[in-house]
């Protein structure tokens, strides 16, 4: 089952990819990159799971060769990862709040001052 | 831990990041109140910058004996956690000469910048937080080149990104700043995701993010999941290089932000991609048939260099037409080992761009001129800078592109892959095409006339000057001593770059990849300064004629009117202001490629959308190319 | 040990004074103009100016007084028109003549490609420290052309150091003075199939690069009053002047080494100065000839002539070499 | 003996600009005839400059209009010395029809130290010559002065 997480990630993936490339609003945009993060995330603790693992979560004595648990590393991944999602969404709300500001829309066809 | 344990050399990598690191905090700890002097409205922040940057930069000079001469390879794991069995379990720092070759680049630029800052900054506010960013920017290049780890890389990448868009829009009120650093953003966090991507199906097939361990994983175990990630890197790391189709938002931030910014974007965060860019071409996946890559490589360089040489050509603005050079001085870094001098030169650039803006509130090629009478000192640097990026001999320019366009003849004489004489040829013609622009902008901007709102401009204070003055005196000296420099810097490093095998092994892994030599042969001969010597002695003949000759006599008028004499010539009218320049300069050259400037400037649309569809189509068209080609 | 180190330097001192520097140079580069002058006279059924004319104008042109324009700035105004022409006479020391050259193993064909730019560089840059329009439509024109000019001349260089590489063996060959001893030795590249068109291009570029009919629009002298010299009076004009007559000579014997080396009887001293004399006045009257029968082009036309005619033709020669003919 | 050389060349190299002060365009072609094969000035040395800066003698035709008067001056005088001005057609001399009109301002001489007349409407060919040659004489004296 787990290629399901698998194509579902990169589903969300292209679907944030999909977003930022047709939609016109500022807002929406900032929306299609949270949900590429988003799958992007669900790909890295996909990769980590391992069917019928415990968390990963031990004192010293507790680990033995026998301990079954899913892969640590892609969740301290993933924590970063989510961790600089929520920046670039916060920095690109706050571009967008200013942008809104200073041309007066939000839609991307008429903010392009800068071309050629 | 005794002192001498921390005075050893391998730990300077760590210093030279955290030094950074650890101005950054200092400075945004110590609040945002700017101090009342009116020259340095940061106060002893922009000090601890200077002294943050400077200290790295000691710290790699340092590092150049054992790793450039030696040929070592410092391989430092944070905390002593190092290898277990048989996997890299701690995060490593790994410096090879390649590493510390683009490491001591940034460096010089990221010093030289924060010098020039100083006086640059007067007229904003918030300078303290500046100074934050920079120091993260800065901290955040040298992490990513010296990073042994690719996740590691990943979130550099993510801190220089950040730091680049908040400096980018750091000038909220100039125009198009917003803009530009949204656009920045949305395309980067792309690339950002690609990279994030692509580390991630790399650890999935080889679960480890070390890079020594991954080079020495990957041969052998090709499949289409690999190449997947590869062309998920590629692109990310694409996205930072800026390289064509991503040249636009290079052009949007370098004409928004600070110039002291722009030199680092051009300088220091296009050699973040590139380096990325080789690292996995040479490191990670130099079994997946390197000739077909490089020649993509070569290829997307030569076509940005010719798209973006001709883009900047069309532009009115200074920083923006600069941007697009710099641009297209990395297709020829792609090419070959073009980066120290592209950072030397292209800052020294966007420095007299930044003196013309600090002294006269606008980049427009269209209402600037004649600035050479009143900011002398700062034409003789522009024209240094200009005439190195547009390869004019002895300057350093020339000796790159030199290398360049021997290298890659040889390259399609010994393969017979017609390709890379195109890439000749073009590299050539870029070359004019650059030194036509550069005419565009000494014409524009410093000479002609003078328009009479900037009677009253003064040169530049003393602090920019020299900071523009040590990136011309190594313009000079690199181009001079080509060889010596090869010896030094670029010589090691490409080597380095052609030697995984000691890479792997020397950070303790094992690997069947064989020690490669790497030798130079130059087809062509030029000696610099022999040349030199000789157009000295001929200069010196000549003008000693010309003196002895009373060379510029002026004799004793014989008209009442003075003035109308040294009056320029109007057909006869009174003078009047007419400035020839800005963008119809090379009308000639222009109105024969029309449709092509035309579709190009459809191209540009400057919607957000569109770069991102950009985007996405490079990525498609890189995973098709690895699944096809490789 | 001494003496013999201050006899090499005089030698080489004299080498950049006299022979084939200062002196050769201002000489020879006159007489070339004058003939040329005279040529396009005879052309046209007139008498023309004596052969020693250009000599006048220089003379002339010393003893006028010089304008600065008050709207100038003076030092690169001034100082251009010498730089240019020190780099003229720095190329023509590298321009081996039969094999001799003063300098030998400096640069390469490539680099002479480069250094061919300083000159009009300089002229460029001392047309817009003038200030003058007329001088900036002028060097907007003069920048188009050299970007016109640079396409096939790129073409016909690596031509050729495919085409003496693959006679040497050793795939490639840029060094100048080693095209110079290939063909001494094996006789001049125009007898090879591939080289013929490149000759044809080199020579269409000459007249682009001294700028002479019908490709001097950059100084068309009745639009745009002369266009990059407009503010020029005097000595710095005479050096201008000097620097045109000077890059004639090296265009024409550059030509000349590069397709006409191995021209000649075998006996060197002859074949050294009189056939090589011969070679470059032949290619003179040429352009010459050129100039008489043609009209000023504007300057769009200028391009697409260079980059559709020219470069085609050379381009055809590159083909050629590549496959060895 | 430079200065010798100098002086002579000075008269074998005479550069001319010419300036229309409002002529009826008869002297232009005339002046332009000379240059051509069957009279070929260029023979002794002469040569049309396009700007006032390389000029050696300015030839002004035409009845110097009152419009035109500022120009004709301000040019003259952006030519360095030594240079010599000569009038060529009665126009600028006397004004010949137009004498007395409200917006001519002929004779030139009026305004600037004029070296040489040519007279005659237009002159002959040979005339110019003669006139033009006599103007080398004197810009061979004036630069044997500086």
């Amino acid at each position: 089952m787990i290629q399901f997480n698998y194509i579902c990630s990169f589903f969300l993936i292209v679907l944030g990819f999909y977003t930022i490339v047709t939609k016109y609003n500022l807002v929406k945009t900032v929306i299609g990159m949270s949900v590429m993060d988003y799958g992007v995330n669900l790909l890295i603790i996909s990769i980590g799971y391992n069917p019928g693992g415990t968390a990963p979560i031990f004192t010293a004595g507790e680990l033995t060769r026998a301990s079954y648990f899913v892969d640590p590393i892609p969740q301290a991944l993933t924590l970063t990862s989510i961790v600089i999602g929520a920046c670039v969404t916060a920095m690109s709300m706050s571009l967008v709040i200013r942008m809104h500001e200073s041309y007066g829309t939000l839609d991307t066809r008429e903010i392009r001052r800068l071309r050629g | 831990m005794n002192f001498a344990n921390m005075t050893d050399y391998h730990h300077f990598p760590i210093y030279a990041i955290m030094v950074l690191f650890l101005g950054a905090f200092i400075i945004a700890a110590s609040g945002g109140k700017p101090s009342k002097n009116p020259n340095n409205p940061a106060g002893f922040r922009a000090w601890i910058a200077l002294i943050a940057t400077a200290a790295s930069l000691c710290f790699l000079i340092a590092l150049i004996r054992p790793v450039m001469l030696g040929g070592e390879v410092i391989a430092y794991w944070m905390g002593s956690r190092g290898i277990s069995g048989g996997y890299a379990i701690g995060i490593a720092l790994e410096v090879d000469a390649l590493s510390l070759f683009f490491a001591l680049l940034i460096a010089t630029a990221v010093f030289v910048s924060a010098v020039y800052s100083i006086r640059y900054m007067v007229h904003d506010d918030c300078v303290p937080q500046y100074y934050v960013l920079y120091c993260l920017l800065a901290g955040g290049v040298l992490g990513l080149v010296l990073s042994g780890d690719i996740f590691n890389m990943f979130v550099m990448v993510e801190i220089l990104t950040f730091a680049a868009v908040a400096l980018t829009a750091f000038r909220t009120k100039v125009y198009g700043a917003l803009e530009a650093a949204f656009k920045y953003l949305v395309v980067g966090c792309m690339g950002s995701t690609a990279i994030l991507t692509g580390v991630i199906m790399l650890y999935a097939q080889y679960h480890t993010l070390n890079l020594a361990q991954l080079a020495s994983l990957i041969p052998g175990t090709m499949n289409n999941a690999t190449k997947l990630a590869f062309a998920f890197l590629y692109i990310g790391f694409s996205t930072k290089a800026f390289i064509v189709p991503f040249h636009p938002l290079a052009a949007d931030a370098h004409g928004a932000a600070p110039a002291s910014i722009s030199v680092l974007i051009s300088g220091v965060l296009t050699k973040s991609g590139i380096y990325g860019i080789m690292r996995l071409t040479y490191f990670l996946f130099q079994t997946m048939g390197l000739g077909r890559m490089q020649f993509m490589l070569v290829f997307i360089g030569s076509v940005s260099m010719f798209v973006c040489v001709t883009m900047a050509l069309a532009q009115h603005d200074f920083k923006r037409l600069l941007a697009y050079h710099s641009i297209s001085q990395i297709g020829y870094v792609l090419a070959a080992y073009h980066a120290m001098n592209h950072t030397l030169f292209k800052g020294l650039l966007f420095l007299a761009a930044g003196a013309v803006l600090h002294e006269t509130g606008t980049t427009d090629l269209g209402k600037l001129g004649g600035l050479s009478k009143k900011m002398p000192h700062t034409t003789v640097l522009f024209l240094i800078g200009a005439f190195s990026i547009s390869g004019v001999p002895p300057f350093n320019g020339f000796a790159s592109k030199w290398m360049i366009y021997q290298a890659s003849y040889q390259k399609a004489v010994d393969t017979g892959n017609i390709g890379f004489l195109l890439v000749t040829v073009i590299a050539l013609v870029t070359s004019t095409l650059t030194l036509a622009s550069f005419v565009k902008v000494s014409q524009s901007v410093f000479f002609g006339q003078l328009p009479k709102e900037y009677e009253n401009v003064k040169e530049v204070p003393f602090g920019m000057r020299l900071a523009m003055g040590i990136l011309a005196a190594l313009c000079v000296v690199t181009g001079l001593f080509p060889k010596s420099v090869t010896a030094l810097l670029t010589e090691p490093a490409a080597k380095a770059a052609a030697n995984v095998g000691s890479y792997i092994t020397s950070m303790g892994f094992k690997t069947s990849l064989p020690a490669v030599e790497v030798s130079f042969v130059e087809a062509g001969v030029w000696e610099p300064i022999n040349w030199l010597l000789i157009l000295c002695i001929a200069l010196l003949a000549v003008t000693i004629v010309a003196v002895a000759g009373k060379y510029d006599r002026v004799s004793e008028t014989t008209s009442e009117n003075v003035e109308t004499k040294y009056q320029l010539f109007y057909g006869g009218e009174e003078n009047v202001y007419s400035q020839v320049g800005g963008g119809d300069l090379f009308w000639g050259f222009k109105h024969n490629w029309r449709h092509y400037f035309d579709f190009m400037h459809k191209l540009h649309s400057g919607v957000v959308n569109d770069y991102a569809l950009w985007a996405v189509v490079a990525l498609a068209l890189a995973i098709v190319y690895m699944m096809i080609a490789l | 040990m001494t003496a013999s180190i201050f006899l090499n330097g005089l030698q080489y001192l004299g080498y950049i004074l006299i022979f084939p520097g200062f002196l050769f140079c201002f000489l020879c580069g006159m007489l070339l103009t004058g003939i040329d002058r005279k040529l396009v006279a005879r052309m046209q059924k007139r008498v023309g100016p004596p052969i020693l004319q250009p000599f006048y104008d220089f003379f002339k042109l010393c003893g006028k007084e010089t304008i600065v324009p008050a709207a100038a700035s003076r030092t690169t105004f001034l100082m251009a028109p010498l730089v240019g022409l020190a780099a003229l006479v720095v190329i023509q020391l590298f321009i081996p003549i039969r094999g001799f050259s003063a300098f030998s193993g400096m640069a390469d064909i490539i680099v002479i490609l480069y250094l061919l730019l300083i000159p009009a560089l300089a002229a460029i840059l001392g047309a817009a420290a003038s200030g003058s329009p007329y001088a900036g439509v002028g060097l907007s024109r003069e920048m188009v052309t050299i970007i016109a000019c640079e396409l096939p001349l790129v073409l016909v260089l690596l031509a050729i150091a495919k085409t003496v590489g693959n006679a040497m063996g050793t795939g490639l060959c840029f060094s100048l003075s080693e095209i110079a001893r290939y063909q001494v030795e094996n006789g001049s590249l125009i007898t090879k199939l591939s080289m013929i068109p490149a000759a044809v291009a080199f020579a269409m570029v000459i007249p682009g690069e001294t700028g002479s009919h019908p490709f001097d629009t950059a100084e068309a002298e009745t639009e745009i009053c002369e266009g990059m010299h407009a503010e020029y009076s005097g000595a710095p004009l005479a050096v201008f002047k000097l620097s045109h007559a000077v890059k004639v000579l090296t265009m024409t014997s550059l030509f000349v080494a590069l397709f006409f080396g191995g021209v000649g009887t075998g006996i060197t001293a002859i074949d050294g100065v009189i056939v090589f004399a011969l070679c470059v006045v032949a290619t003179a009257l040429f352009i010459s000839f050129v100039h008489a029968v043609t009209a000023r082009l504007k300057i769009e036309q200028v391009f697409k002539y260079y980059w559709t005619v020219v470069s085609g033709l050379a381009l055809i020669s590159l083909v050629l070499a590549w496959y060895g003919l | 003996m430079f200065k010798n050389l100098i002086a002579e060349s000075t008269a074998k190299s005479p550069w001319l600009f010419h300036i229309n002060s409002g002529s009826c365009n008869g002297c232009d072609i005339e002046l332009v005839a000379v240059l051509t094969p069957r009279y070929d000035v260029e023979r002794l040395g002469f040569k049309l400059a396009g700007s006032p800066r390389q000029a050696d003698i300015v030839v002004v035709t035409g009845p110097v209009t009152k419009l035109s008067l500022d120009r004709v001056l301000r040019t003259i005088d952006q030519v360095p010395d030594p240079k010599c001005v000569v009038t060529m057609g009665s126009c600028p001399q006397s004004g010949n029809v137009f004498k007395g009109s409200y917006s001519v301002c002929a004779p030139l001489s009026k305004y600037v130290h004029v070296d040489v007349d040519i007279a005659g409407c237009a002159p002959k060919p040979e005339a110019i010559i003669d006139g033009l040659a006599k103007a080398t004489e004197i810009l061979k004296t004036k630069r044997g002065q500086m």
